[in-house]
């Protein structure tokens, strides 16, 4: 067992592995053969930091069609440039790297979706807590809780917000050990931890697969969330 | 059904080794407090992820004499071990991971199942004050719900009913139930005889008042 | 800038230290000095992991009445030792350490409010969010959703659940720093993160006050969070 | 209000100047994006801790060059850094930070104010697409919304107003705008003048639309 801070060598250790259902892939194209026409996922990131390059250039490369893409922003070229994607949900398509979407979008080829970035972000946790939604005030009086249901709680209005539902989740992590466990990098963690329990496949791209296992204190997203890794390098 | 003389019921060792044989290597597990010792043992050391709700996933056997530390506990507040490729998480994240579909299995025990597979195990219903704990998180969340349990209470009456007269802690949950005469599946107007332990005849448990399928 | 992984050294870092606004005492009693009679306050710990000892010593000795605790156990006998807790939300109030709230409450002195232990945490999660409540299912048919309202979403019905608000919340961590960035040991981590984030007032033990600051990838609960730090040693 | 001759606005150095100046420093403070540097510069390197929305609590000040991380970046997607005793957190949470009250200052442009303290800085009224990012929880859950901004749009309309014409972010939230005009504070039915640039005259203002309390 590799605890990679001192204070810790104390804690009680079986002498067991623990048996991980998480399985380390070879290529993304491997870890990505089961995403199909119409599925809907979670991509992590915040512009680029985070941003799982190496998946989503899989998932273009194996030319996958109508796809419904979350994450904070819509810069997702590589899948807009084949006409791949059918509804982004996110909190930002703007910026240098949103015009392929903007392109389909004013051709009518798209739709989006859009949501107040904590509003977003809590969606997807509530889809990975397992809940049916929660109640809001922010955007209320706005147009940004057009369709939500509101309703009338203690003498307050809230708008309920639901779950974002998803069949897969494509994130970037820094580190993660053989059991699947995850530390990201700086401010690339963002979206990616949320997503990493939201999704009932979780998918990852991950900068190095160390041997061993990390100090169970340091983790970031537990490998109990994870079912499959690529190591992409740096 | 007056003695067991004519029985070889299962003893609650045989019960976890029947429980073990239908797990998955690959799963995640929650083994709810106050299950017998003896009858979980088989999931250890065999590959299994046991979670602890208090906040460990890859929850390990009880330390040796000496090495227990009072912040690596279990749900049941015993001193625990964390297993390699282990990690520790906060309460919210635990529960989250249990309604969120990533538990394949809660192992508990019962003071009822119905046919329906409902689930009563957290209060008795003449008592004023009980725990739910986290059972009914895990009861609801966990994709199975099996049942460890003898399979009449202490005063006779089948653990196994038509209706519970205690107070659930979920309904229409329970997968599966292992006892000391055999398991069973509640499915709906009745329960379902999986494997019967050697000498138990199904129709002497229904005289008894087990709610049985008559085959 | 301390820190302790090495594959950190590169991350740009500004020359200025943070000014932070958690401030250290030097004994419980000054941290806790403006906890008045009819406060409520959230608890971290399961069991004896991550309980903070001192903290409630601090308030027994002070006297405090009427509290309402909120704590995944109910086994706080400094307190219930003079009678001077109002009311326990919690979800297990039995096992050897609850005695004395099991008395209190035999003799009407005290109530209940029993909560399945992952809606208790999500209910005090949805306080520090700043959201008017959760959707959930758990407990649907029972009477563990007694008193909630039940609305009907897309044909499934749900309990809403509201935020429990807390005065103060009290919790212990293992390391801080002069930041009052946070780090939990082991399984002791528990409840403490989640109700760091809970309350208007965090008021936190902790085993040690480091000097200079923790790595900010390792750090479980952001200073941005905590008020107040008590370091009360091993 | 034909020319500026008669009056000595202040720069947007200046009106930073004045925020930094109402500013306390044991503040956290959310700087929104696109707000002119140079008026935001006064408030690093001053002991307020900075909060960007994507996951840095202590954000510091762009780096050196040659240290740009592309995994250390602000909410406007720039290279930034941290500064010593921040923290990296999720988005989640940085949200639970931003809602949840701990944010005692947002600090953000605008289309328009109202007197009601309604805000617009999302999206114009005439365009199809906006982002609207982290804007409404902002707006909604920081303790105090102040607004940078120049008392004008481009077309020469007063951008504190009665009512807003553009989509709002959010409703009731605005405490104070600061212009090169002045200080401002949306008072329900009108603005009260907090302070007015040297030569500036509240009647002049008013005149040309802007509404100000009479006083």
């Amino acid at each position: 067992m590799t605890y990679t801070e001192k204070g810790q060598i104390h804690c009680p250790t079986a002498t067991e592995d623990v048996m991980s259902k998480t399985r380390i892939y070879a290529t993304s194209t491997e870890a990505l053969a089961d995403i199909n026409d119409g599925a809907t996922i979670m991509c992590g990131g915040f512009g680029g930091a985070g941003y799982p390059h190496n998946l989503i250039s899989g998932l273009a490369d194996r030319k996958v069609k109508g796809l419904t893409v979350v994450a904070n922003n819509a810069g997702h070229e590589a899948l807009f440039a084949y006409g791949g994607v059918r509804k982004v949900v996110c909190s930002y398509p703007l910026g240098p790297t949103s015009k392929g979407f903007l392109e389909v979008l004013d051709r009518g080829e798209a739709e989006l979706e859009l949501e107040p970035q904590g509003t977003l972000v809590e969606r997807i946790r509530t889809a990975g807590a397992g809940l049916g939604g929660f109640l809001t005030q922010v955007g209320l009086g706005t147009e940004l809780v057009a369709g939500k249901p509101l309703i009338d709680l203690d003498g307050k209005q809230y708008a309920v917000c639901k779950p974002i539902m998803a069949d897969f989740a494509l994130i970037k992590a820094w580190k993660a050990d053989q059991a699947g466990n995850l530390i990201y990098r700086h401010a690339a963690r963002n979206f990616n931890s949320v997503m990493a329990m939201a999704a009932p496949i979780v998918i990852v791209e991950v900068s190095e697969i160390i041997d061993g296992y990390l100090d169970p204190d340091s983790i970031h997203t537990s490998g109990a969330f994870v079912d499959r890794l690529v190591e992409v390098g740096k | 059904m007056k003695d067991g003389t004519d029985f070889n019921l299962w003893s609650m060792k045989e019960v976890g080794a029947k429980v073990a044989h239908d797990v998955q290597d690959s799963w995640m597990i929650n083994v709810g407090v106050g299950l017998p010792q003896v009858a979980v043992e088989p999931l250890t050391n065999r590959g299994v992820t046991l979670h602890s709700e208090n906040g460990i996933v890859g929850l390990g056997p009880s330390p040796a004499p000496g090495l227990e530390d009072p912040e690596v506990i279990d749900a049941g507040k015993g001193f625990a071990t964390i297993v390699a490729g282990g990690s520790f998480i906060d309460s919210a994240t635990s529960f989250v991971l249990i309604r969120g579909g990533r538990l394949d299995l809660a192992l508990m025990g019962a003071y009822e199942v119905s046919i329906a597979g409902d689930l009563a195990n957290w209060r008795l219903s003449g008592k004023k004050i009980a725990g739910i704990g986290g059972a009914a998180d895990l009861a609801h969340g966990a994709r199975r719900v099996w049942i460890i349990t003898s399979l009449f209470a202490n005063d006779g009456a089948s653990k196994l009913v038509a209706h519970c007269r205690h107070p659930l802690t979920a309904s229409g949950v329970v997968k599966r139930v292992y006892t000391e005469y055999g398991i069973f599946e509640p499915s709906g107007d009745a329960f379902t005889v999986i494997e019967l332990a050697r000498g138990v005849i199904a129709s002497d448990l229904i005289e008894v008042g087990v709610p049985l399928s008559k085959i």
